[in-house]
């Protein structure tokens, strides 16, 4: 599948904090926005070119709003903290839409299971099924470490029926989002998730359980995010030979058929 | 444009002098939407061996401060299916290109230079004697001035097309390598390969890679790249081609400079992946400028 | 503050393994409104050669992505000088004094141990071995085996102070290097010493410094330096300093986890002068922290 | 001579552009502006240490006013850029005060001469002359390549005679500040100079014709600003062995009497 893409010099609309540590910054960048698919992902630079940071940051495209494009992200190091500093009118150099995004499936029923900052990805995915699928119905699990925690919950309310769960029960269920998901009874189910390795692999193995297609959104460490460096390898599951032993996060993926990781 | 960017390399003749550096720009067809490959000097593609490699387990990059670290491990599909593979869709590109090949002994490499021999649409071979990722094969070929020879020999013997030979940096005197190759029959020399680097992971007391060690590319090692770039130019005849750290017209118009005949960029592709051909255009611009030729350029540096 | 941060060096305890490099601290003096010396591991003095140097021309430093170049020349004013005049004030400053030693000849190097032998303010020496054989046509004694091991052993010879041997990383195998210098009786070795580096002005088509070529520095050539600290510590018994790119605790503990006993911080001084105090600070607090030691840190890496 | 010095985490109070490339920094560092004398210069980052630009930029005490401190930069490169884009109640790193500065003569009559952005440190100078020598003469020649380069110069009106001269003659003499210099008819004159290396030659040349005392005040690239690096080496006139071959600009330095580069 050849994807689109572009860089283009976006132009910081708002960057508000919405958590303890993190911000949604929406952008003006119309001929990405233009060409966003549910999941996929864009890379940001935060410096000059040449410059350190050196590499450009992957971030999920949590949002499209015609011609703007919203982030939500985490700050958990240089290149984050330089994002959250950024303010309206500056520009920001946008690489994208990159990847292989998530592929809606025919069941009737959608579960979208996010993760702490994992649900960035599921909002544009959500909308996605809402306007293409109308009447399937949608469930959104979403786990967090505590009831400050949660993102853009609001933005799901209208087209999904929300279930919460905390690591220290201070919202919804007392547990992992995982247990939720083992709670549904339904037969004709699809699952979508991304958030921590851990959480994306108990979906998974759930999933398999029950007998759900299910698609993970991975991360990795990415030089160009355009399938060049091969930076991004990540092992699949089961005995391959020669190159077929590991496949690239950025163009395979981010998103998966969680097989393909996990069995 | 009005103006002679060609250059040549043994009887290769190059549209201009900026290349793309192998295991940076994919085979090309990534870059695309940003470049269009006929207009580069040369792309240089992905290392090839005889055997398809997997590569190494992940992680596989580190970001350092001005540069990066890669572990790739050389990862590739094998020389065969590169042909099956590949080379239609480099037709279609139109580009000048050149194959980066690696191995793990000389038969290796001369097996890979037969391969490529009857194929019009490979226009030169860079030989990769120089890869720190590898345990096997690659760093030993690089540091030894009589095997790095021997491996050139042994790829002239079996290609008629312009072999280029790649230094590694993780040297005590590269104009030693420089040198015996030259001697054996090289039609060109590139550098720098990366250099050998680390980085640790300090709550975990894990390397960062995988692999341990990886190669340290980007603008931090430009100062070495340039350094040897200039001490190679002083001692070879062949033409130098000048790698490493390479981002802005001003970088490349250093090793021009410095004495390289033509440059390669590497990690700057990943940073701004339409850089290669702003650089074509933005030489094209200084020349025309200061109304000079590439000739009164390369190895200007006055001293 | 509760924790032991003690190293030793053959038989030089040093109170902390935080020190100074050679040539980015002066001789303490400077830093005194900044440091108190004598809270740190040691202070590694600014190169001294037998006869005063006046050092290179103009302009002898210039930055680069993340790291500087430097051609200072190896200035300084002669042992005799130093210790007419540097050794008084060193010892009012009451630190652990490492005195770094420079020579053209092994001659040069026996010389030096000799004259600083009777000197109670010197605790230990370092021997800076990057530095030109002019005998052996300019050769760097630090780039061939046998000569680092004569260096070695004309210096050993001379004192009874421990000695430490400052490792060039311009070489192929680092580690030949140190095992040589281990053989010959080396109570320690310090790594990396700059990479040789080079930067160009374009429009004057002129090189930035006015040596041509100079050393690069700074937290550009820390994978470097981690890399060639983990390969040494892997195979000699003696402790092995690490240098390159040090300006956080995080960096510190990268090169204690890769195996270096202790450590020099560099150009970070230049930066903020009292880095090498609040790196003391940092790394009791960690240690507290982590109810750990310093040896359950010193090669702790995990492969 | 023993300097005190330390390193002050500046406040900016105000960052005005004040000609086409150039700015005014106006910050509170009580510690430093305290001790500032004419002629020091401080050390101030352009990044968290470690980070690039890696090192601290030399910039002239242009002004001291209580706690505040002023600095006049022209933007040429990255980190004056970076400086330029800072703003109210942004922290800098600042180091300082630094090197050897002017000393006031005895003479009865003193020209300060400033070329470009090299008025800067002459202010401080001005303005310590005319606190400490009531009543004694001050000229100031003042050297541009057009009107609007000139900076500061309603500054020093309320001090000192002011004589301006420009190379495009767009205002005042048309030709080299030091033509004004040559033209002085005095005797007992004290000269102190800043600007580009040519004009400081140029003045030193005349002031030893004259039989003028001069200072000037040196540039040179700078690792440590405080003798250690021995980086900032300016070769001293006349032959001389070993060490004594250069001075250091920011410890002799940055203030030399003019015999001692040029003679
Ligand atoms: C496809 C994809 C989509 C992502 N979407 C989001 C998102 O929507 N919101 C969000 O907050 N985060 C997202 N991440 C993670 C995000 O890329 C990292 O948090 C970010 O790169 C950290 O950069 P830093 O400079 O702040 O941290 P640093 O630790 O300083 O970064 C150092 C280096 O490591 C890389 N790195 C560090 N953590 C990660 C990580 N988890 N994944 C990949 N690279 C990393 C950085 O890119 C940089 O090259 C995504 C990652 C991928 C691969
Ligand atoms: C004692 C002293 C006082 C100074 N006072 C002033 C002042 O009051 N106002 C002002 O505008 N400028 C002053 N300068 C010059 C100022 O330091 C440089 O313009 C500035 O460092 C340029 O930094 P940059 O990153 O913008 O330029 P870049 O060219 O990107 O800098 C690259 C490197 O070169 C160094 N460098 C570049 N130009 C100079 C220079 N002329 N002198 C010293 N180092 C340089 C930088 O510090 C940096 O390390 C002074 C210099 C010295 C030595
Ligand atoms: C991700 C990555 C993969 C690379 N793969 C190869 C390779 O397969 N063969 C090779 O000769 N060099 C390889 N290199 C080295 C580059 O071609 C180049 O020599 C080096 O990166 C220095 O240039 P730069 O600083 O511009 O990146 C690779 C570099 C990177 C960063
Ligand atoms: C300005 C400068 C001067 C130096 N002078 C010496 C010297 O005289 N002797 C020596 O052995 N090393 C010298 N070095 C090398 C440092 O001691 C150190 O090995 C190197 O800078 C790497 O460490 P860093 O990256 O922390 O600076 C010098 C380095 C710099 C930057
Ligand atoms: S990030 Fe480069 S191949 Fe995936
Ligand atoms: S700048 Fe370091 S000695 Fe002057």
């Amino acid at each position: 599948m050849v994807v689109l893409q572009c860089i283009e010099e976006g132009r910081v609309q708002q960057n508000v904090q919405v958590n303890a540590d993190s911000f949604e910054m929406i952008i003006q960048a119309p001929k990405i926005a233009q060409m966003a698919a549910p999941g996929q992902f864009v890379m940001v630079s935060c410096a000059e070119p040449g410059r350190s940071p050196l590499l450009r940051r992957p971030l999920s495209i949590h949002d499209v709003n015609g011609k703007t494009l919203s982030l939500l992200y985490r700050v958990v190091g240089q290149g984050t903290d330089i994002l959250s500093h950024m303010g309206e009118k500056d520009r920001i150099s946008i690489l994208g839409p990159l990847g292989h995004g998530f592929t809606i499936s025919n069941a009737g029923h959608h579960c979208l299971v996010g993760g702490g900052i994992g649900i960035a990805p599921l909002l544009l995915l959500a909308k996605n099924i809402a306007q293409t699928r109308p009447g399937e119905a949608i469930t959104v699990l979403a786990g967090a470490r505590n009831k400050q925690e949660f993102l853009a919950l609001d933005k799901f309310r209208d087209r999904a029926t929300v279930h919460i769960a905390t690591d220290d029960g201070s919202a919804g269920h007392h547990g992992f989002v995982t247990e939720l998901l083992d709670g549904l009874v339904a037969t004709d189910l699809a699952v979508y998730t991304c958030g921590p390795t851990p959480m994306m692999k108990g979906v998974s193995m759930l999933c398999q359980k029950h007998g759900w297609d299910c698609q993970v959104s991975l991360e990795s460490h990415m030089a160009c995010g355009m399938g060049a460096c091969l930076g991004c390898a990540v092992e699949r599951s089961g005995i391959h030979e020669g190159v077929g032993k590991y496949v690239h996060v950025c163009k395979d993926g981010p998103v998966f058929d969680a097989e393909v990781i996990w069995a | 444009m009005g103006v002679d960017l060609s250059v040549k390399i043994g009887t290769l003749s190059l549209k201009n002098p900026i290349m793309t550096a192998s295991g940076t720009f994919g085979y090309g067809e990534e870059f695309s939407p940003f470049v269009d490959c006929a207009d580069l000097g040369a792309i240089v593609v992905k290392g090839i061996s005889v055997h398809p490699r997997p590569g190494n387990p992940p992680p596989r990059i580190v970001e350092t401060e001005g540069g990066m670290l890669n572990a790739i491990g050389l990862q590739n599909g094998g020389v065969d299916r590169f042909i099956a593979s590949k080379i239609p869709m480099l037709r279609d590109l139109n580009a000048t290109v050149i194959v980066n090949i690696l191995g793990d002994s000389i038969d290796d490499y001369a097996a890979l230079a037969r391969r490529l021999e009857p194929l019009p649409e490979v226009h030169g071979i860079e030989v990769n004697i120089s890869c720190p990722n590898v345990k096997k094969g690659g760093v030993a070929f690089g540091t030894v001035p009589e095997m790095a020879a021997r491996v050139t020999s042994a790829v002239k013997e079996n290609t008629s097309k312009p072999v280029i030979i790649k230094l590694s940096p993780n040297v005590t005197d590269i104009t030693a390598i420089a040198l015996a190759v030259e001697e054996a029959g090289a039609d060109g020399v590139s550098l720098i390969n990366t250099l050998i680097g680390m980085a640790i992971d300090v709550q975990s007391r894990r390397p960062k890679l995988a692999n341990i060690i990886g190669g340290l590319s980007g603008p931090a090692i430009k100062p070495v790249a340039l350094r040897m770039v200039y001490q190679v130019a002083q001692v070879v005849k062949i033409p130098v081609i000048g790698i490493g750290g390479i981002s802005s017209l001003n970088d490349v118009l250093e090793f021009l400079i410095a004495g390289a005949t033509g440059v390669q960029i590497g990690t700057a592709n990943f940073i701004n992946p339409a850089v290669s051909g702003e650089l074509v255009e933005g030489l094209t611009a200084y020349l025309l400028k200061h109304e000079c030729s590439l000739d009164d350029l390369v190895g200007s540096l006055r001293t």
